[in-house]
């Protein structure tokens, strides 16, 4: 029963993710496309610490160089679109391999100081290496290109760009999903409660939570290069601890124990955000208040409310 | 239940914002992206005054053209990509005609290259870096306020002047700092061939809070001229703790770049050196024209301050649209922006013109020495030394802009 | 200026940096040891200290000695409704909730103090006796700073004296070991807790205070201390009071001396420092396994 | 079989200056279920981290089947075949019931980077898992969540995570600490079965004289860390410094 409703849930929501541009107001395409790049970051966060136990401070170290690696490209070697986004995902994934090799021995708290230290070394590297990066104003103004290997898709065109994202986020959120329900997915979600029993037991412990690592850091590498692509620029702020917690802050709104609930912080995050906005400066003090009211009264995050109102999980 | 409520509360918050779209008739709505929350949204509300007060004069006395001013402002949080949204929200939600804005070179340098894809004008008030109306510009943009190049030029004269030849900087440490001391070393090598550049500038991190080091380092570097650029809440750590260690009576001479902002010197009160050359994008004592004094009598009146820089660009850019419009004749963007170029515009900096090459207004530059004066409760400039823009504005040739 | 004189006012430097670090940090550091939550809002508490001062001094007229007493306790008492209606509810609960509760204080507190202050900048004089500036082996320096020097030894002394030499500092201790334990012996769990969060806010609104004289106030100034206090906990040992001590001095002495000789690296160096921290000695470099 | 199953040479562990075990040399034949009894304190379960590799001999060496085991780290040492339960309880209570024996299956069977597959479609991996948990008596329970087993129950999931793995040699710490009576009789049925099948060689600590004198056929006595004697059943009920140091007291 569980299962059919929520098949039904995700086929509902797959018809108004590709029927939206047609109905809703056209800024809600700017919103949507932005509430699923960082929805396929605060997923791919969540791979670490929903499914590992371990809360990255610093993942917008990834996060960034898929943003930057991206504005590069498009600046200097103008490569077909397809290609940028295989490359920058594949050099966040390095980044991540150097930066996890050393985080992953380190549990809760200190890995997460130890992923903020480098993810802020990441953000200094882009604001202070001015010859490559364009130093603290980053890469703006590169050209777009072709998306490639035939594909009539225009990425200046709002629409365009929308459903190449949705495509792409759904393709990356299927496939961090076989990843959680594969037997490697059992070894983080078993490693979260218990590290060291796992090792015991005979696996590698930290080489797997590397592999995690590695597999989070790619995914954020792509968002980042979407989220290069959506907004023009690359700027250090993408890699700075405040891109960092964003997914922290949208993962735990929504519920890290459920698979789609990042993505369902997301949105919520992104759609009080612009919402507020447009009525007050004052929009800090006014979103400070609602986070409140959802950490006091949502223990499970939107997601486990829902759950609760489809009469799933008691 | 409680939780049922509170969840119900968001989705309707949300359903209905999302929906609501009012445009009235009869209106020209502006859109405004300024630095609105966090360390620095002094300048937000500095905008936010200016334009206020000129869409209220201008609606008092019968609109543009007949129409209505409506604005409407986005906060840019300092972030290039969050301007980005902001702009494209307030074109394509909030059905803005015009838009205005941008401190931060970073978001301006960020948000200029997508402003075609808007097909809107584009008037910058406050963010300096020269690329947005050089490498990087093009029809939709246009800036009226004073951009780096044109600052440090004027900077560059009185060190020409002042006569000393061995130079070094303190700048934050992000490319307004590196910026500033490039383009002023290169002026004043350009005027005095013999002048010496520091190859070991200071650049203290932005928003450092401790300037003690790089204090005394310059001290103990004994340079014959020191050119600052630092701003805001840093310039006044800065002042305060070089006050301390002695900084200003050292045998240098010291220009500050954006020394004479009014919410820096407000602050200091007579904590501010006299004696010192400070440069700003405006300054409220510096033109005797009915244009100036009445808007410094109606900002303090309104608000009750002297106003900033930053409210007069603001000021300015709502009134160069009123008289590109009322040129224009019409509302239709692509007439707006031809009756922009070229432009000149009566502001409260002085008269103004649009160059049509790069669209950077070729504007007055404002520099003084600081005073002690019991008839104001800040330092005064005085002497005010005023740049005439065709003496400081690089050449279109020069600034790189290749417009189409 | 040769380099010793170079060297002695790096050194003034780092402790003049280090030791207003500590006042805050071992604030963050002591909630963190009992309440087991790193508090987000410790920078706005610190915040609100400047702010509380400045309008304590400015509208009410108070001196400024008076005002540097008043301010912090005025923070503390906010800090213990925040503790009694929010922050408790939230104790059985992962970690990650206490940062997320802690972080929407923050977005609240900031704005609060903007919409109450303004957005611009104010500054705080100095009382008449600490203006000016006296010199120690060649080298100038304010006096005020001599000042905040001696007052961070002296309330470390005093915070050192209260956990290791008096009853409450022992039952404290016990409540952060074992609070089940500590509750069956008869001490008050909760009302231990709501008095250390209190506690920890007014160290951090006391640093405030006492840097508002040395320091612009403006909005989110507090953003950067928050970071630099919690590097200082992580490098000290999390939890433990004398590491935030040793981790304070260490970042006034990468800022001291860095800001000096390794300008450009500054952004990075305190980073750096922690990250080298967190991989030789993970549990900090005073704290317990 | 000339090589010696378990090999313990000249062990010293130290924790600064306290010295948890002396000197310890010892050999666990293969086939043969050990115990190693002593008083609290004895330093049992450091021998077991010693030998699991959660730490490392200050001196001295462990071999196991001819390799060193001593430097090696835990998923190492339980790939060698020496696999261990622990005197908490070190389950995945989140996980269902079946998943945990996955868990170490999967580690056995080295399919944790299998990205592709489906874990709980695997229909041959399921049934290894039930296998494990149905000579267990777990069968019924595979889809309960662990958490909510009863105390005993989660010690045999305890020796069902440890028993997929397929050891050779089998440490168990205190399995029927905490068990009723009734617990306590099934379970050494239950591992005088196993042992009986040849598979496994049991390293048992107890505190309960009846489960060490009614499973082991060789027992290592240990006192303040050294090791006071060692012997079959009846030589060490009747040793005399054994009776003195330890016995008298718990078993009189």
């Amino acid at each position: 029963m569980r299962k059919k409703i929520q098949l039904g849930v995700l086929l509902l929501l797959a018809v108004v993710l590709v029927l939206l541009p047609k109905v809703s107001p056209f800024f809600i395409v700017f919103v949507a496309t932005e509430i699923l790049i960082l929805g396929l970051f605060a997923t791919s966060f969540n791979l670490m610490f929903g499914y590992c136990g371990l809360l990255s401070f610093g993942h917008g170290a990834f996060f960034g160089t898929g943003a930057y690696v991206a504005g590069l490209l498009l600046q200097h070697l103008q490569w077909d679109f397809i290609w940028v986004l295989a490359v920058a995902p594949l050099a966040a994934a390095v980044g991540a391999t150097l930066i996890g090799w050393l985080c992953v021995r380190l549990n809760e708290v200190y890995f997460s100081m130890l992923t903020l230290a480098f993810g802020m070394m990441v953000f200094a590297i882009a604001h202070q290496w001015r010859s490559v990066t364009g130093g603290s104003d980053g890469l703006a103004g590169f050209p777009l290109t072709e998306v490639g290997i035939g594909l009539d898709i225009v990425l200046a065109n709002p629409f365009h760009f929308y459903y190449l994202t949705l495509l792409i986020v759904a393709l990356s959120l299927a496939a961090i999903y076989l990843l959680t329900i594969s037997p490697f997915g059992l070894i983080l979600r078993a490693m979260r409660e218990n590290t060291e029993r796992v090792a015991f037991a005979g696996i590698p412990a930290n080489r797997y939570r590397l592999y995690g690592f590695i597999l989070s850091g790619l995914f954020s590498g792509l968002a980042g290069a979407l989220f290069a692509t959506f907004s023009r620029v690359a700027v250090p702020e993408m890699s700075h601890w405040t891109q960092s917690a964003e997914p922290i802050l949208m993962t735990i709104l929504g519920g890290s124990q459920y698979f789609f609930g990042p993505l369902a912080g997301a949105a919520v995050f992104l759609g009080l955000k612009t919402l507020i906005t447009s009525y007050t400066s004052e929009w800090m003090i006014y979103l400070g208040v609602i986070l409140l009211g959802m950490v006091l009264f949502l223990p499970k995050g939107i997601f486990g409310l829902l759950e609760r109102w489809l009469g799933g999980r008691t | 239940m409680l939780r049922k409520l509170l969840v119900m509360a968001v989705v309707a918050f949300m359903a209905i914002g999302f929906s609501l779209d009012a445009q009235a008739e009869g209106t020209v709505k502006i859109g405004a992206i300024y630095l609105l929350s966090g360390a620095f949204s002094t300048y937000g509300q500095f905008a936010k005054n200016g334009i206020e007060l000129a869409a209220d004069e201008i609606n008092s006395s019968g609109g543009i053209l007949g129409k209505k001013i409506e604005f409407v402002l986005e906060d840019s949080t300092g972030k290039a990509n969050v301007g980005i949204q902001a702009a494209r929200k307030l074109v394509y939600q909030e059905n803005v005609d015009l838009l205005m804005g941008l401190d931060s070179s970073g978001v301006a340098k960020g948000l200029v290259p997508v402003v075609p894809e808007l097909k809107k004008p584009f008037i910058i008030t406050h963010a300096a870096s020269p690329d947005v109306t050089g490498s990087l510009c093009n029809k939709y943009v246009f800036r009226i306020s004073l951009n780096i190049a044109q600052n440090t030029k004027a900077a560059a004269l009185i060190a020409k002047e002042l006569g000393v030849k061995k130079w070094t900087t303190i700048g934050p440490d992000y490319d307004f700092g590196h910026q500033s001391w490039e383009f002023f070393g290169n002026y004043l090598k350009e005027l005095d061939p013999e002048v010496v550049l520091s190859a070991d500038p200071s650049f203290p991190k932005f928003k450092a809070e401790d300037f003690t080091p790089f204090i005394n380092k310059v001290i103990s570097d004994k340079p014959e001229g020191v050119f600052i650029s630092l701003w805001g809440g840093d310039l006044i750590n800065f002042i305060r703790q070089a006050n301390n260690l002695g900084f200003f009576k050292q045998n240098f001479k010291v220009l500050m770049s954006l020394g004479a902002a009014t919410e820096v010197l407000t602050a200091l009160g007579d904590q501010m050196p006299e004696g010192i050359w400070v440069g700003t994008r405006y300054w409220f004592a510096a033109n005797d024209t009915p244009t100036n004094n009445n808007f410094v009598a109606a900002y303090k009146k309104r608000f009750g301050d002297y106003p900033s820089y930053n409210s007069q660009g603001a000021y300015a850019a709502v009134y160069a649209y009123k008289t590109a419009i009322e040129k224009a004749k019409s509302f239709e963007p692509d007439k707006i922006i031809a009756a922009l170029e070229n432009l000149t515009v009566d502001t409260p900096s002085g008269e103004l013109l649009i160059r049509a090459e790069d669209h950077q207004a070729v504007v007055n530059g404002n520099w003084g020495i600081t005073k002690a004066d019991k008839n104001y409760p800040i330092r005064i400039l005085d002497p005010i030394r005023i740049f005439p823009g065709k003496d400081i504005t690089p050449t279109p040739q020069e600034s790189g802009c290749n417009m189409q | 200026m040769n380099l010793m004189t170079a060297f002695v006012a790096a050194l003034l430097n780092s402790f003049d940096i280090g030791i207003l670090l500590f006042i805050i940090a071992s604030g963050l550091t002591i909630v963190f040891g009992v309440l087991g939550i790193l508090n987000f809002a410790h920078g706005a508490l610190y915040m609100a200290g400047a702010y509380f001062l400045l309008t304590l001094m400015g509208t009410v007229g108070m001196p400024f000695w008076v005002g540097v007493l008043i301010a912090p306790l005025g923070v503390a008492l906010l800090a213990v409704l925040i503790e009694r209606f929010l922050l408790r509810r939230i104790y059985h609960r992962h970690p990650s909730f206490g940062l997320l509760l802690t972080f929407a204080l923050l977005l609240i507190i900031d704005d609060a103090v903007r919409l109450i202050w303004g957005s611009g900048y104010h500054i705080v004089e100095p009382p008449q006796l600490l203006r000016g500036a006296a010199s120690l082996f060649g080298v100038t320096y304010p006096l005020y700073s001599f000042f905040t020097i001696g007052m961070g030894i002296l309330i470390g002394i005093a915070v050192w004296l209260i956990f290791h030499r008096t009853r409450i500092g022992k039952t404290v201790r016990a409540a952060a070991l074992d609070p089940e334990m500590a509750q069956a012996v008869g001490i008050n769990v909760p009302i231990v807790l709501t008095v250390v969060f209190g506690f920890g806010a007014w160290l951090a609104a006391l640093g405030g205070a006492l840097a508002a004289p040395m320091r612009t106030l403006g909005p989110a100034m507090g953003d950067t201390i928050i970071i630099e206090s919690f590097i200082v906990v992580v490098i000290g040992g999390l939890g433990s009071f004398p590491g935030a001590l040793f981790g304070a001095l260490i970042l006034g002495g990468i800022h001291g001396f860095g800001g000096r000789w390794l300008a450009e690296w500054n952004i990075v160096l305190p980073y750096i420092g922690m990250a080298l921290v967190l991989l030789w000695r993970p549990e900090g470099l005073m704290g317990r396994r | 079989m000339t090589m010696p199953f378990l090999e313990v040479a000249n062990v010293t562990k130290a924790f600064g200056h306290f010295v948890a075990l002396r000197r310890i040399s010892l050999t666990v034949r293969e086939g043969r279920t050990t115990a190693l009894i002593g008083p609290n304190g004895a330093g049992k379960t450091t021998f077991y981290n010693l030998l699991s590799g959660r730490l490392q001999p200050s001196e001295g060496t462990v071999h196991f089947c001819g390799r060193p085991v001593s430097g090696q780290p835990p998923h190492k040492i339980n790939k060698m075949g020496i696999s261990r339960s622990f005197q908490i309880t070190n389950i995945f209570s989140e996980l269902t019931v079946l998943e945990n024996v996955l868990v170490a299956l999967i580690a056995h069977l080295n399919l944790g980077l299998r990205f592709w597959r489906i874990v709980n479609r695997d229909k041959k991996l399921a049934a290894r898992g039930m296998e494990v948990l149905e000579r267990l008596g777990l069968g019924p329970l595979a889809s309960s969540r662990a958490g909510t087993l009863s105390y005993g129950d989660k010690r045999l999931l305890e020796l069902a995570i440890v028993l997929a793995t397929e050891p050779k040699l089998v440490l168990l710490d205190e399995p029927t600490a905490g068990m009723t009576p009734e617990e306590t009789h099934a379970v050494i049925r239950l591992l005088r079965s196993l042992a009986a099948e040849g598979k496994y060689t049991f390293l048992i600590t107890e505190h309960d004289m009846n489960v060490v004198f009614g499973l082991a056929d060789h027992i290592f006595v240990f006192h303040h860390g050294e090791l006071l004697a060692e012997g079959t059943c009846e030589e060490i009920r009747a040793h005399p410094e054994v009776r003195a140091a330890y016995l008298g007291e718990e078993v009189d």
